[in-house]
């Protein structure tokens, strides 16, 4: 049971969040020019590292926010959370 | 008191009580040698299947199975032992069939006793949309010659007794599909069967041994870079389950397989209550009562991707309100014992098994909650494909192309019944 | 011309909250008119616009006018009036915060109000609600969306000491959310009902 | 039988009270304070069971939860399966038996309460011993939010089991003056008969109350039996103490041999003496006080028996009160029945055992050291480190927010344990940067008297002959020395190997006395160090908990909630039959007196088709979207045009997964040029609102768009059949219904009685319909004036099935129920909702997948069972003809298989919706269902069966 720290509401029960995956994927430009395969990759492959991991969460029990987070897989541990308009923090 | 006495009053061994005792002998705790035909990553139910058919039916014994534990400690060890072949699609239940019918010859193929037993699946319909999806389900398991039927509620009943098929209940049952051949088996049983055979045909079965990369020459792999030093492979086999990510991300290649925590859990032992398997996917729980009698459960996979072999309590709580709810009987068992483990699962809720874009390697992930019933299936269908070098027609559907080409096998889309 | 009959959805549940304790009182809030506002950047414009500052604390709420503003999200507000209709709040409210690239919605009855007053309410919200409660934490102004049992709340706390909660539930919710709370506040009466 | 083995004096009974309880059917009695464990000890009955697997007679080794022998049923005041003896509080009316093994469960429901309560903290300190009330005493006194949970009936831990003495006076004063100064902190929680047993990520401790066991049949009905704490601590103390942990010799599971500190425990806590004639055998000092206490309460001490060659600084005082020690030498093995009668004694050295003589005794008592209790710090993924000294496992690493203290650290004086548990305290709240009280003093306790190292010694070898097959290491599985040695020689060597070999630890005291044991023996067959071998992981719970204790009140009518509309209760009266929707409960059908339900639907049916028929369709998800750029985000999200649509008009759309899959469809409203009201489906309300925000907030937040659910903002009420026009008419005469004014797929504003209602010419039937939209405030009074208005043309309420029949008559497909995630808007034969004109939309760029251009996709047709009778089993599978009318042998390749499937009152046949491989292609030929082992054939047909051409709805 982790404690997720909304970057709005602060820290909730993880009950109170749904998980959207890994971050930073976004939608092609021009979806037509994509290959099969290309397009295949964008709906179907995600990263899967054993470890830390840029993911989207989304407050749904809450204030309904999208936000990034940098979560540790291997245990769990939230390593920071930031908002759709900030960028990606520069992790060592 | 007197010895008299004490003689009267010995109660006599509890049903369930003696499991048969394991044998004398297992497996050779081996070194790792400089070069194996085949090197196989994981040595987890599949990995060791897949040792023991390319043994047995292809004479393939210069093997080598690597395992960065102990032997079928990852989800072979943490399963809820479920087996059955009732799959919607004919892709699925042809392999989970293959599969059920090598299970029913396995305890003397490995002369080992796996204690399978064919009590049956009920899978409970709670809702007119879970009824038609059953139906549909049963005609097409029943066209595919998969033993199932579909069960009004006085029938469900019947066959266990204390599921609440009362229709005042917040969800009613309204009926079941049933595959009287489907059952339960001791997990550590099979895994040690398939171990012990193995290591008779003179396969290396290595411990402690983690892969920390490969070696590649072109599209070939050439060696795998271990924690116990480099072993070169003519054919390299990835049956790594929930860790299968990592490994494909040290060969490049790209798989399209989450890892989620999925939990299980089991109650103290248990005179006889519970004498079939059943599983809701609308109330959320499946259960069985294992053979020394303890009720054995599976939880919901956690949202999140994760390789901690845990999972979030309040998953267990929902678990434990749906346990009562379904058999109001449970309500004072104890919960004993909690775990987790790593469930990889794809987008359309299939296997991914068959070539890589290497030559020599061969993928088989993907199976998320399916792997255990899957294992002597997979097991011959992947020793067949690394033998024959081409995938076998049981696992040929289940290619990484179809997300390409989006013939998907959607188990998960036609809303199948998981685990 | 004569209003239509009102009914509202916890009319069945009156006579047994009337059996509650003082120290767990729940009364049906009567329905008031409620806008959801949504605002970008909100400003000295927005303010007079609308004639309230809408909070931007997280997890608060203000008096606003004869009703009030509660922070529902970085761009949301959720504004109730108790003279106004909803169709008027509504028009109202649109037509401040529209030139403003805002939008409001009436959401009058999407959900309905519970007011739980007494020194045992802070123990029967947590038995539902994992957020804190305590009064130093849970004051008069706070609020927060979360989830209360197995429905989704709107929480105002309406005094310091925790004593006084407004709970906004979804009005498909409402039987449901009145059962849990009856079924929580037993321990607390005198005369089980169960 | 009267207690001949209860003390003159002393203990925490009370002596005053006496109360009844039956043990395999014998009635005995005990006093309030004594556990069952204890009460039987002082009827002087040490067997309570017999063993799963051998039957062998087990008894009470221990003194609580750590207890491997004493396993019983609870039969009153309820059934409840397999609990300790030592951990069941005494009441009137228990009664128990032994179990062999198996528990039972109750044949009838449970009907006690269970709940949760979230509770917040900045320090947790679990155990109420002298490190806890220690900890918990700084805490409070520094003004923290303070939560003390024990597992025990009252505070003091070890101190209840001994007479130590602090400030010079008995411990258990201090204990109740600490008890009492915090009882005054008003934020501080402190709870007795509470045991923490799941340690969480980021300070989440689940504890178990027990709240009503030990009143028994006095137990309050309103109030919980017992209660789950979901703490959340900013700061934990860990203070759980140590379990004494048993040296194995041969049949050492014997009633009768018990752990030393447990002696102690039955005699200072419950006034029980647990034999007459005792031999003491350890390889540490700390059972020097269980001799010396039995002695001084007059039980006859044989001799202690220290394995240990120098023995122990204590021996003085023994011999002084005339106990026989003996230094190097070992308990070999037992002898007796259902009771020790003799311990074998031999003389020990260097591992070797000499010639062994009996000592007659009726309590052997055991101690190989203590095993910290690291359960939660291990379950807080706390490593661990092996103590060669002490023999144990001990914390390894400092974990960020919690603390180990005391015993559970590895700290066995008294002195000590207060120390730590205070240093513990302060470490918390350092971490809080909350500082210590002023006044924060602990109590002084005597010097402690430095200890002779204990001998590390994990068993006596076997000199039985038995080769350690009565050697027992796990007596809840009957597990021996000799099965480790057997799981060995397999060739195993992973600690987990030999515990699944073995079933070690997997019974109910989850190994808390063999875990370490097991480690250590199978160390010593491995020849190698014990750090190498480890533990087995430590798994929640630390001790079993009620599968109704976690359901907690998430049971019967709150097991999941039941959603409603406003006409809820109207439907209620009307009798109708619910079906769930989700979680909505929705009616289904109105059956009138006599009626089933093919009976009423095709009632329902013939007046929506022949008069005017009404449904609340209420649970519609409906969604506002707002904004100058509304518009542009339904072109992108629907497969269709909507930035085409007019204001005042309606237009029907689809969605799809950007694997091009249908996930939802519904009509569109276009309220304003910047606005539109979006109806989903019921199951699609919160899947839909959620899919808008996703692309909006994280993929388009450059669009000026906002979208709000509404679904309960309005009631909807379509209003169907050739006579709605006059309903609705009447109702609103101020609006001009004429399909010339208000023709099909647009919507009209306008009131009722000054209520404002929205009309929409929608039809999900194909007849003429009107949809009301109306405040649910105003839902009852509007549903009735509809009623009174459409009495005269026998207006008929109807349910989901008749709205189900109406739809699939028009091949309107159910989203969920004939779509299934594979299916295109193609398939559903909806080529025409797709827009070609715009460059992109969600789920577009899948369409051109190979696998979506296979002509054999399964496609949406019609079905006609030839026989104009049989109705097709929805699910029902469909093969090719087959002229000899026979199925082929298995596998049967399918074409599909139908979704829909019912009687028609308008076709007066049944007929079915499919999904059929290339079915429209096959559109006229005639295929087979197999249907109770009989082919059925059917006509495919195309999905619109009544009128094709929409004049109806259109008129």
């Amino acid at each position: 049971m982790q404690l997720i720290a909304c970057p709005w509401c602060g820290p909730r029960e993880e009950v109170e969040f749904h998980y959207g995956g890994q971050a930073h994927v976004p939608y092609p430009e021009s979806p037509a020019e994509l290959s099969d395969e290309e397009w295949a990759h964008y709906v179907f492959f995600r990263d899967n590292p054993k470890g830390r991991f840029a993911e989207r969460w989304n407050h749904s029990a809450g204030c309904r926010r999208w936000f990034n987070a940098i979560r540790d897989t291997a245990t769990y541990r939230f390593e920071s959370v930031y908002r759709l308009d900030e960028p990606k923090p520069v992790t060592p | 008191m007197t010895l008299g006495s004490s003689h009267a009053t010995r109660t006599p061994r509890t049903p369930g009580a003696d499991l048969p005792e394991h044998p004398d002998s297992l497996w050779r705790d081996a070194e790792p040698k400089r070069s194996y035909d085949v090197v196989i990553v994981g040595g987890g139910g599949h990995g060791l299947a897949t040792a023991h058919y390319l043994a047995k039916n292809h004479g393939i014994t210069n093997v080598a199975v690597l395992e960065k534990g102990w032997l079928a400690g990852g989800n072979m060890a943490r399963n809820t032992t479920i087996i059955r072949s009732n799959y919607l699609w004919d892709e699925s239940s042809a392999i989970y069939e293959h599969a059920l019918k090598l299970w029913e010859g396995l305890e003397e193929d490995l002369d080992y006793p796996i204690l399978f037993s064919q009590r049956g699946v009920l899978n409970l319909a709670h809702t007119l949309q879970d009824v038609r999806d059953s139906v549909r389900r049963v005609e097409a398991n029943k066209l595919n010659g998969v033993d199932a039927e579909w069960l009004e509620p006085d029938e469900v009943r019947k066959i266990c007794p204390v599921v609440n098929t009362s229709t005042d209940i917040r969800y009613p049952v309204l009926g079941a599909t049933y595959q009287p051949r489907a059952g339960i088996a001791k997990h550590d049983y099979v895994a040690w069967g398939f171990a012990r055979r193995a290591d008779e045909a003179g396969i290396d079965l290595i411990q402690d041994c983690e892969v920390t990369g490969f070696t590649t020459d072109g599209n070939r792999v050439t060696g795998v870079q271990t924690t116990r030093g480099t072993i070169s492979a003519g054919k390299v086999a990835l049956c790594a389950a929930g860790h299968t990510s990592v490994l494909t991300d040290m060969l490049g290649i790209r798989v399209p397989v989450q890892s989620h925590p999925l939990q299980a859990l089991v109650s103290e032992l248990l005179e006889p209550v519970h004498p079939t398997v059943v599983m809701s996917n609308a109330v959320h729980v499946y259960v069985s009562q294992a053979h020394k009698g303890e009720l054995v459960m599976g939880a919901g996979v956690d949202s999140y991707n994760g390789y901690g072999q845990r999972g979030a309590f309040h998953i267990i709580e929902r678990q434990m309100a749906a346990a009562v709810e379904l058999f109001p009987v449970f309500a004072r068992a104890h919960l004993l014992r909690t775990w987790g483990g790593i469930v990889d699962v794809s987008p359309d809720a299939s296997p991914i098994v068959g070539r890589t874009p290497y030559d020599n390697v061969y993928l088989n992930c993907g199976w998320g909650t399916g792997g255990f019933k899957a294992t002597p299936g997979i097991g011959s269908a992947l020793a067949h494909t690394i033998a024959h070098d081409e995938p076998h027609p049981y696992v040929a559907p289940f290619t990484l192309d179809r997300f390409v080409t989006g013939a998907l096998v959607d188990e998960h889309g036609a809303a199948a019944v998981a685990h | 011309m004569a209003e239509l009959l009102r009914t509202h959805p916890l009319e069945g549940w009156r006579t047994a909250f009337e059996r509650l304790p003082d120290t767990v009182r729940i009364a049906v809030e009567p329905f008031v008119a409620m806008v959801d506002v949504r605002l970008g950047t909100v400003g000295a414009e927005a303010s007079a616009a609308l004639g309230v500052d809408l909070p931007t604390a997280p997890n608060t709420w203000v008096p606003a006018g004869t009703g009030r503003a509660v922070w529902l999200g970085p761009d949301e507000w959720l504004l109730s009036s108790t003279t106004e209709t909803p169709e008027e709040l509504e028009a109202r409210v649109r037509a401040a915060v529209v030139g403003l690239g805002g939008s409001a919605t009436d959401v009058s009855a999407q959900r309905i109000g519970l007011r739980l007053t007494g020194a045992r309410v802070r123990d029967v919200l947590a038995k539902g609600c994992s957020i804190d409660l305590h009064p130093r934490v849970f004051g008069r102004g706070s609020s927060a969306q979360t989830a209360l049992g197995q429905a989704g709340v709107v929480l105002l706390a309406l005094s310091d000491a925790a004593d006084d909660v407004l709970v906004l539930v979804r009005s498909s919710f409402a039987g449901y959310l009145a059962d849990w709370l009856l079924d929580a506040a037993l321990e607390f009466t005198s005369t089980p009902n169960d | 039988m009267t207690s001949t083995f209860r003390t003159p004096e002393g203990g925490r009974i009370d002596r005053a009270t006496t109360v009844e309880f039956t043990f395999d059917g014998q009635t005995l009695t005990g006093h309030p304070g004594d556990t069952l464990a204890s009460a039987l000890l002082a009827n002087g009955r040490h067997q309570v069971a017999t063993s799963i697997k051998f039957g062998r007679p087990r008894g009470i080794a221990a003194a609580w939860a750590e207890d491997p022998g004493g396993l019983v049923q609870i039969e009153e005041p309820f059934p409840e399966p397999m609990l300790l003896a030592t951990t069941v509080e005494l009441h009137d009316g228990l009664a128990a038996h032994g179990l062999p093994g198996q528990g039972r469960l109750a044949d009838v429901p449970d009907s006690a309460r269970y709940d949760a309560v979230h509770h917040h903290v900045d320090v947790l300190v679990v155990g109420a011993g002298p490190s806890g009330l220690a900890a918990a005493l700084t805490a409070a006194r520094a003004g923290a939010r303070v939560a003390l949970v024990d597992e025990q009936s009252e505070a003091g831990g070890s101190l209840l089991s001994g007479t130590e003495r602090l400030d010079d006076a008995p411990a258990l004063q201090w204990v109740a003056a600490a008890v009492a100064e915090l009882a005054g902190h008003p934020e501080v929680l402190h709870l007795q008969r509470t045991t923490a047993f799941g340690s969480y990520d980021d300070g989440f401790v689940l504890a178990l109350e027990r709240r009503t066991d030990h009143l028994g049949a006095a137990a309050p009905k309103h109030v919980s039996r017992q209660r789950v704490w979901r703490i959340r601590a900013r700061s934990i103390v860990v203070a759980t103490g140590a379990h004494e942990r048993p040296v194995v010799f041969a049949d050492n599971d014997r009633p009768g041999t018990m752990l030393a500190g447990a002696a102690r425990t039955f005699l200072h806590r419950y006034g029980v003496l647990p034999g007459r004639e005792a031999v003491v055998f350890t390889t540490n000092d700390s059972a020097y006080d269980a001799a010396l206490d039995l002695h001084r309460a007059g039980v006859h001490v044989q001799a202690v028996v220290d394995a240990r060659p120098e023995g122990s600084p204590r021996r003085e005082e023994c011999e002084h009160a005339g106990i026989r020690v003996l230094s190097g030498a070992v308990v070999t093995g037992t002898q007796g029945v259902e009771r020790v009668t003799h311990a074998l004694v031999a003389p020990f050295a260097d591992g070797e055992v000499g010639a062994s003589s009996a000592i007659a005794c009726d309590l052997l008592l055991v101690s190989g050291g203590w095993n910290p209790a690291v359960h939660l710090f291990s379950q807080a993924r706390g490593r661990l480190r092996y103590d060669a000294a002490l023999g144990a496992f001990l914390p390894g690493e400092q974990l960020d927010g919690l603390t180990v203290a005391g015993s559970a650290a590895g700290v066995f004086d008294l002195a000590g344990c207060l120390a730590d548990g205070q240093r513990g305290a302060r470490a918390a709240l350092g971490a809080l940067a909350v500082p210590p009280a002023e006044e924060d003093r602990l109590p002084t306790a005597p010097e402690p008297v430095v200890p002779t190292a204990p001998l590390v010694l994990w068993r006596v070898p076997d000199t039985s002959g038995a080769d350690g097959s009565t050697s027992f290491v796990d007596l809840q599985r009957d597990a021996t020395v000799a099965d480790i040695a057997r799981a060995v020689g397999a060739g195993l060597r992973s600690i987990e190997h030999v515990k699944r070999y073995t079933t070690i630890g997997t019974a109910h005291d989850q190994g808390k006395t063999s875990g370490v044991l097991t480690s250590g023996i199978t160390a010593e067959l491995l020849g190698i160090p014990v750090q190498d071998t480890g533990t087995t992981t430590f798994r929640p719970p630390y001790t079993p908990v009620a599968f109704a204790a976690l359901a907690g009140r998430d049971r019967g009518r709150l097991f999941d909630p039941e959603r409603v509309t406003a006409l809820h209760e109207w439907h209620v009266a009307a009798g109708a039959v619910f079906e769930d929707v989700g979680q909505w409960k929705r009616p289904r059908h109105y059956p009138r007196p006599g009626e089933d339900m093919e009976a009423a639907v095709l009632r329902e049916c013939a007046a929506a088709r022949t008069g005017v028929g009404i449904l609340d369709g209420s649970t519609l998800g409906k969604i506002d979207v707002q904004g100058p750029d509304a518009a542009v985000l339904l072109d992108r999200l629907y497969t269709n045009l909507m930035s085409s649509l007019k204001v005042g008009s309606v237009r029907y759309g689809v969605m799809c997964g950007v694997d091009g899959m249908v996930i939802d469809d519904g009509t569109v409203l276009r309220l304003a040029e910047d606005r539109f009201l979006v109806l989903t489906t019921t199951g699609g309300a919160a899947k839909i609102l959620d899919w808008m925000e996703e692309w909006v907030q994280t993929e388009w937040p450059d669009l000026r768009v906002h979208c709000t659910s509404v679904t309960e903002q309005w009631c909807t009420f379509p209003v169907v059949g050739p006579r709605s026009r006059d309903v609705i008419g009447a109702v609103f005469p101020q609006v001009d219904v004429s399909n010339e004014a208000f023709p099909f797929m647009t919507w009209r504003d306008t009131t009722l009685d000054g209520v404002p209602v929205r009309l929409a010419r929608i039809s999900f039937s194909g007849e003429l319909a009107f949809e009301v939209y109306v405040n649910p405030w105003y839902a009852v009074a509007v549903w009735q004036r509809l009623l009174d208005a459409g009495r005269p043309y026998g207006i008929t309420p109807y349910g989901t099935e008749t709205m189900h029949v109406l739809r699939a008559e028009k091949g309107y497909p159910i989203i969920g129920q004939d779509t299934d995630g594979t299916v295109t808007p193609h398939d559903l034969g909806m080529a025409w909702a797709v827009s070609k004109k715009k460059p992109d939309f969600v789920g577009k760029r899948s369409f051109s997948r190979p696998a979506n251009q296979d002509p054999l996709r399964k496609q949406l047709v019609g079905l006609l069972p030839v026989d104009r009778r049989t109705v097709l089993p929805e699910g029902s599978q469909i093969v090719e003809f087959r002229t000899d009318g026979q199925l082929p042998p298995p596998p049967v390749p399918m074409l599909g298989h139908v979704t829909s499937s019912y009687r028609s009152a308008e076709l007066a046949r049944p007929f079915a919706l499919a999904l059929v491989k290339g079915g429209r292609e096959r559109i006229g030929e005639t295929v087979h269902v197999p249907v109770n082992g009989t082919l059925v054939p059917v006509e495919v047909t195309g999905s619109v069966l009544v009128d094709p051409e929409g004049a109806r709805r259109d008129g």
